[in-house]
């Protein structure tokens, strides 16, 4: 008995994080069209429905009835799994990602996180990586010059940034020793992580931006280049998926396993502790600010060249990363 | 039109929510070819902002639903832009910028092809050398006019041609569900 | 005709006697604007090495042919020489003895598309060019079009009818289903294999003509090996709407609206280009508000298409706010443009004496509002970009022009400035008030993108100062004319016409016509955002002009393209493009 | 004066290449702009008035006392009678336009000699918009009003006819004809752009 309640559980709870992942997902589209809006002071979407609220809903539907076009002698299941590659694993990270303490409501524990699972944090970069097939898939699958040029490209950023990721996230894990990101979040009590390893959150940062493909290294859709990169041939919903995976999903999951590794989750700004917030409040509004401060960079900065960018990750963002181990390491001896 | 129920509960049919769908996010493969483009240009920059309607420019014509030709089409294009009529998935509509691409404009020249509707269907003519951005706009609009009366498999019998706007039109006013 | 002192732009006599003696074969033709030299066309390539070596003519201007029907050697050749150092230009003529020219690629690379335009659209051949193909139309097409015999509306043999209409329907009075012939993608498939004709690498990436990258309707091809670029041409003509072959049969003031239509984005500086070269054929002055207006209209429209360019170069590059800025002030003075002339863009303003109508009340006031507040913008621009490491990295060393390409390729306005060489059309010959104006001319060291975009940002700021120069000189003169209606070739004012009979049987006179140019040859530029804008109009006394040439920038400009994106990557390529600025409806014509 | 001058190349410093300044004060300006007020002008809600010298679509001024004295002249040939457009067919519009095909006028010979306009159609679609037309009327009877909402769905609907053209140009004096020649109306939409110009 026990057993089946914990699978409907999990179920249930799973349901409602991958449908609720949709929603916020089509509603960022609309945050992010607002404010890339008045950053370029115009209003963004206004008149459909109230200041824009049914946008992403009339985009959804336009987007799923259109006609899915399969370019010829296209390499056909490659063409259909390379959307689904993009898209799953960046839904899968959110099974590891705790976004709150348990608190009891009349007599249930509610856990806000699907699994707490002791190797999290790794489990997720794993689910990070798998992304890359689906872009080279995509690449090549759809059987046209542009599209195998912008997944190639996409690939070797996405390799460069893999590395310097890994060992970036090292510097958190050795202050908490453990690999849970709620374990992690807890050893946040007194001091947060940014503190001694500031290098490792700028890498953190570039390596997100590369991994979701937002400005300055926005290769996969350098719209003047190669007009839409390995998105170019695929149509409706197909194409639906690719920016949904990458700009939003991927980035809303990326920026909270940032804030939890470095802005200590859901525990309290440090001089506004007394507030009576619970602590799931406090992880949405870090991870809003996160949020907003790519789509920020994502709307200013011009874009750098493909092998710069490989170049800037190995000889720069690795290099940071190893000092930052050794930082680390010195703050662990002096402070235990 | 979605009748309003006395007990307050909105009836409408699946077309009407879909052709609403679209008619909401056009989204237009921007075909620039001359002076229109600039002027399309300036449709969706700051002032005259087409996102507010749900447009977005897409590059590559295979996710887009509108085809907004801006500019003269010349002989030596007509077969590449049919190639990129035809790369467009199905319910696509063609908006002609201009006097050149509607039929020719200016130019009765050997190598300008006069009106892209000899190549391709044209939804909506917009006249205007080049037509300033509220015109485009009002193109637009009629386009989305023409979607919303379209009913599927029924000849969309036109407006009379001889309507021609003496006075500009009244403002519209503002309806929660937009176009 | 009369020979008027003021001809200091062209070659002086000292060079004349200099060639008299080497060539005595040379006969001279001279007018008010332009001297020209007869050459045999045995002798052609000696003399113009003569004239490169040493009396110093090294840049390369322009090179066209000229169609004399009834004339035993149909075609005649135009070249058109510079000479940096004491800024002359001289005009070489000669007969294409049974349609052959030898080719003067061998002197100056800039010539090898101006020869394909001259096979393609007068079938003069060329020996020596190393891959003679048509410039513009596609490869079948079967007729050359700016030969006199050729009807403007070309061959309508195919029945063409439009898809929208019933076959018996009849929607206009000026419909006909008939139209010319319509390409299939097999020729132009053939059009790109003569283009290239030995592919050497990979693959060949066709970056179309309809690309969000290019500006404008561009055929690249690149011989592609990974992402490095082996070998590059270009075809162009996916916009050649005939505009020269209009030109003859337009009368001078109906050809001003087209003139517009060519670089549409600084449609009033070709205006102000065209029309001072018609007034300097009719030598028609004038009145000093008119100069005024048109110097600080043109300013206003070099503003105007340099934030263009800025938008979309930094669009191309990534900075898509940039893009939107630069449209919100492209936005202001389109207003203005709008509040006097009538329309935003294409405004067919400036009129052949003057301007169209006076300026209006609150312009000028407008203007110094849009002059106090323009520099503060500009200067947010800056802080984003230039000192951005993204840019920097983007833009330095990137296609890097030496002089010598200059001459070679005969590159003009912002392009040649940014290699050092001081060709500045406003500075050479000043035409309307630009002498009584002081602004400086920004030149560049090393002449990569990045010293474009800083010469393009310090050519906004020398224009804001022009604007307000001109401002404060207008204020003063409110009620002067703004249309010299006294000479015989202007065209009178409405009030002029309502009032008076003589003004209106001038006006039907001028209208039916057309202005009755003397007889004679003029080639006069004006500095346009995108290098110098030549017109070379030979009028036969008719009220339009036998043949009138547009020397467009944006075209001898984009030559150098596949020189410098040998060896380079693709993103180069977008970010080289952007900066040489091309606008296709100059280059095609 | 003409003078030339080398534009020296600013670098980045090192201080800014490793605290990141020059993205920051990039970002500042983008943020800036952020909380300003938006500059739309909402098309189908609020309305852009063009200026009085707009070149919109084509009208046809009518016969209503205001005429210039070279009508009084030329109206004895013309049986033109109240409320109908000044047009005396004298063909000179067709002659001025740089696209005289998009020109359709005929006139008759009535029986008690005076000449009639039974045909004026205009291609609005060819047109450039150039006003060589409106400037070459001896009679100002062709004019451009303000109107540029002229999209259709049909070919046809770009050809103006006599009596549209009539009721534009009504239309048009009614609303602005006694405006004062400014270069735009000072109204709100405007101001949204420019903020507030200091008018003399």
């Amino acid at each position: 008995m026990e057993i089946l309640g914990t699978v409907i559980g999990i179920t249930i709870k799973s349901l409602i994080f991958i449908v609720g992942m949709f929603l916020a997902a089509a509603y960022l589209t609309l945050v992010e069209r607002k404010f890339a809006g008045h950053v370029q002071q115009r209003p963004g979407p206004l008149h459909v429905g109230y200041h824009g609220l049914l946008q992403p809903i009339a985009d959804a539907l336009k987007v799923l009835t259109k006609e899915d076009l399969v370019p010829d002698n296209a390499d056909k299941f490659l063409f259909y799994l390379a959307s689904l590659l993009a898209f799953v694993p960046s839904i899968m990270i959110l099974a590891v990602v705790p976004f709150g303490e348990p608190f009891e409501i009349f007599g249930f524990t509610i856990y806000p996180y699907i699994s707490d699972v002791n190797v999290g944090l790794l489990l997720a970069l794993a689910f990070g990586s798998i992304s890359l097939y689906g872009v080279i898939f995509a690449g090549w699958a759809s059987n046209s010059k542009y599209p195998m040029i912008g997944g190639l490209r996409k690939a070797a950023v996405l390799i460069g940034y893999e590395v310097a990721l890994g060992f970036a996230i090292a510097g958190p894990i050795m202050q908490a020793g453990t690999f849970s990101l709620k374990g992690i979040v807890e050893a946040q009590q007194g001091l947060w992580f940014i503190i001694p390893n500031i290098l490792a959150f700028v890498v953190i940062i570039f390596a997100v931006l590369a991994e979701t493909g937002r400005t300055p290294f926005d290769v996969q859709e350098a719209e003047a280049e190669l007009v839409g990169g390995y998105v170019t041939e695929y149509s409706a919903m197909k194409f639906g998926l690719f920016p949904l995976a990458e700009w939003y999903i991927a980035t809303f999951v990326l920026s909270a396993i940032t804030v939890i590794l470095f802005f200590g989750g859901w525990n309290p700004l440090p001089l506004l502790g007394w507030l009576p917030i619970p602590g799931m409040v406090w992880f949405f509004l870090k991870l809003f600010a996160v949020f907003m401060f790519f789509l920020w960079v994502h709307w200013t900065l011009p874009r750098y060249r493909v092998d710069q960018i490989t170049e800037l990750a190995w000889k720069v963002m690795l290099p940071l990363a190893l000092a930052n181990i050794f930082i680390v390491a010195i703050w662990i001896m002096i402070f235990g | 039109m979605a009748i309003k129920h006395n007990s307050g509960i909105i009836l409408t049919t699946v077309e009407e929510v879909l052709s609403w769908g679209r008619r909401n996010s056009l989204w237009p493969a921007s075909i620039g070819l001359a002076c229109c483009a600039i002027e399309m240009m300036h449709t969706a920059a700051s002032r005259f902002d087409t996102d507010r309607l749900g447009i977005i420019f897409r590059g590559s014509p295979r996710q887009s639903d509108v085809l907004i030709v801006a500019g003269t089409v010349v002989n030596k294009v007509a077969p590449m832009l049919k190639l990129i009529y035809d790369q467009m998935p199905d319910p696509k509509w063609v908006i002609s910028m201009g006097g050149c691409s509607s039929v020719g404009g200016p130019f009765p020249t050997y190598s300008t092809l006069q009106g892209v509707d000899r190549i391709i269907p044209v939804d909506v003519y917009v006249p205007g050398c080049p037509p300033t951005p509220q015109a485009l706009l009002w193109g637009i609009m009629q386009l989305q006019k023409k979607i919303k009366e379209k009913k599927e498999g029924k000849v969309w019998d036109e407006i009379p041609v001889r309507e021609v706007p003496t006075a500009s039109q009244p403002l519209l006013e503002k309806s929660p569900f937009g176009f | 005709m009369q020979f008027s002192q003021e001809n200091s732009l062209w070659i002086n006599q000292e060079k004349i006697s200099k060639i008299k003696e080497k060539y005595p074969s040379v006969s001279i033709e001279k007018y008010d604007n332009a001297t020209f030299l007869h050459i045999d066309k045995s002798s052609l390539i000696d003399f113009l090495t003569f004239l490169k070596e040493n009396l110093g003519f090294k840049m390369f201007i322009d090179f066209t042919c000229v169609d004399y029907p009834f004339h035993n050697p149909r075609f005649q050749g135009v070249y058109f020489l510079y000479s940096p150092e004491d800024r002359q230009r001289v005009g070489v003529k000669t007969w294409a003895t049974d349609n052959t020219l030898p080719s003067i690629t061998s002197l100056w690379k800039g010539a090898k598309w101006a020869e394909r335009e001259a096979w393609d659209m007068f079938g003069v051949k060329f020996e020596g060019h190393e891959n003679l193909v048509r410039m513009f139309l596609w490869e079948s097409y079967p007729y050359h079009p700016l030969r006199k015999d050729f009807p403007l509306e070309g061959i309508q043999d195919t029945y063409l009818p439009s898809k929208n209409l019933r076959p018996e329907e009849n929607p206009a009075h000026n419909y006909t289903p008939y139209h010319t012939y319509v390409p299939t993608l097999e020729d132009l498939e053939e059009t790109q294999k003569a283009r290239m004709p030995n592919k050497s690498s990979q693959i060949v990436l066709n970056w179309g003509p309809l690309h969000p990258g290019t500006h404008g309707t561009i055929w690249f091809l690149f011989d592609m090996e990974g992402e490095y670029v082996k070998e590059c041409d270009i075809i162009l003509g996916q916009l050649h709407r005939g505009v020269e072959k209009i030109a003859e049969s337009r009368t001078y003031t109906q050809f001003i609206p087209y003139t517009d239509r060519m670089d549409y984005i600084s449609a009033l500086c070709s205006q102000v280009a065209y029309v001072n070269a018609v007034e300097k054929l009719l030598n028609v002055e004038p009145p000093e508000k008119a100069k005024w207006i048109r110097t600080m209209l043109c300013e206003l429209q070099r503003i105007n298409s340099h934030l263009l360019w800025l938008g979309t170069y930094a669009l191309d590059l990534g900075a898509l706010t940039i893009f939107l800025y630069c449209f919100r002030e492209r936005e202001k003075i389109m207003d203005i443009i709008e509040g006097i002339s009538g329309i935003r863009l294409n405004s067919s303003y400036i009129r052949i004496g003057g301007v169209a109508k006076d300026l209006p009340e609150g312009a000028l006031d407008v203007i110094k509002h849009f002059v106090k507040d323009f520099p503060k913008k500009l200067q947010e621009y800056e802080t984003i970009l230039t000192t951005n490491r993204v840019w920097l990295k983007r833009n330095i060393n990137v296609g890097t022009i030496s002089e010598e390409d200059v001459y070679q390729y005969g590159l003009t306005g912002v392009v040649a400035r940014s290699a050092g060489v001081p060709y500045d059309i406003r500075m050479i010959q000043p035409t309307d008030a630009y002498d009584k104006v002081d602004f400086d001319v920004p030149l560049g060291k090393v002449g990569d993108c990045y010293d474009r975009y800083l010469l393009r940002v310090e050519e906004m700021k020398q224009s804001i100062k022009i604007v307000a120069q001109c401002a404060e000189k207008l204020e003063k003169m409110k009620e002067d004319k703004y249309i010299a209606t006294e000479n015989p070739y202007v065209l009178p004012t409405l009030d002029e016409v309502f009032n008076s009979i003589e003004a209106m049987v001038k006006d039907f006179n001028l209208r039916i016509y057309g202005e009755q140019a003397p007889e004679g040859e003029i080639y006069l530029s004006g500095e346009n955002p995108r290098g110098e804008l030549g017109f070379y109009i030979i009028s036969k006394g008719e009220g339009h002009p036998y043949r009138l040439r547009i020397r467009s920038g944006a075209f001898y400009n984009l030559q150098i393209f596949p020189e410098l994106i040998k060896g380079r990557t693709v993103a180069d390529a977008v970010a080289l493009l952007g900066s040489l600025d091309p606008v296709v409806g100059e280059t095609d014509r | 004066m003409v003078r030339v001058k080398y534009v020296e190349r600013p670098d980045l410093t090192n201080t800014e290449r490793i605290f990141f300044i020059d993205f920051i004060k990039g970002m500042k300006i983008t943020i800036k702009n952020f909380f300003k007020k938006t500059i739309t002008t909402a098309y189908p809600f609020e309305k852009l008035t063009p200026p009085k010298r707009f070149r919109g679509a084509h009208g046809h001024r009518v016969k209503n006392g205001k005429e210039p004295p070279s009508f009084k002249v030329l109206e004895k040939f013309m049986e033109i009678n109240e409320g109908e457009s000044r047009c005396v067919a004298c063909y000179m519009c067709q002659q001025a336009c740089p696209v005289p095909e998009l020109f359709k006028i005929e006139a008759v010979q009535l029986p008690n000699g005076k000449k009639k306009v039974l045909r004026f159609d205009m291609n609005l679609m060819n047109c450039m918009y150039c006003g060589l037309c409106t400037e070459a009327c001896p009679v100002d009877c062709i004019i451009h009003t303000d109107i540029y909402e002229t999209a259709t769905y049909h070919r046809a609907g770009g050809v103006a006819h006599l009596e549209d053209l009539s009721k534009r140009a009504e239309d048009f004096d009614r609303r602005r004809f006694n405006e004062p020649d400014r270069i735009w109306i000072d109204d709100e939409e405007r101001s949204k752009l420019w903020g507030q110009i200091k008018w003399s």
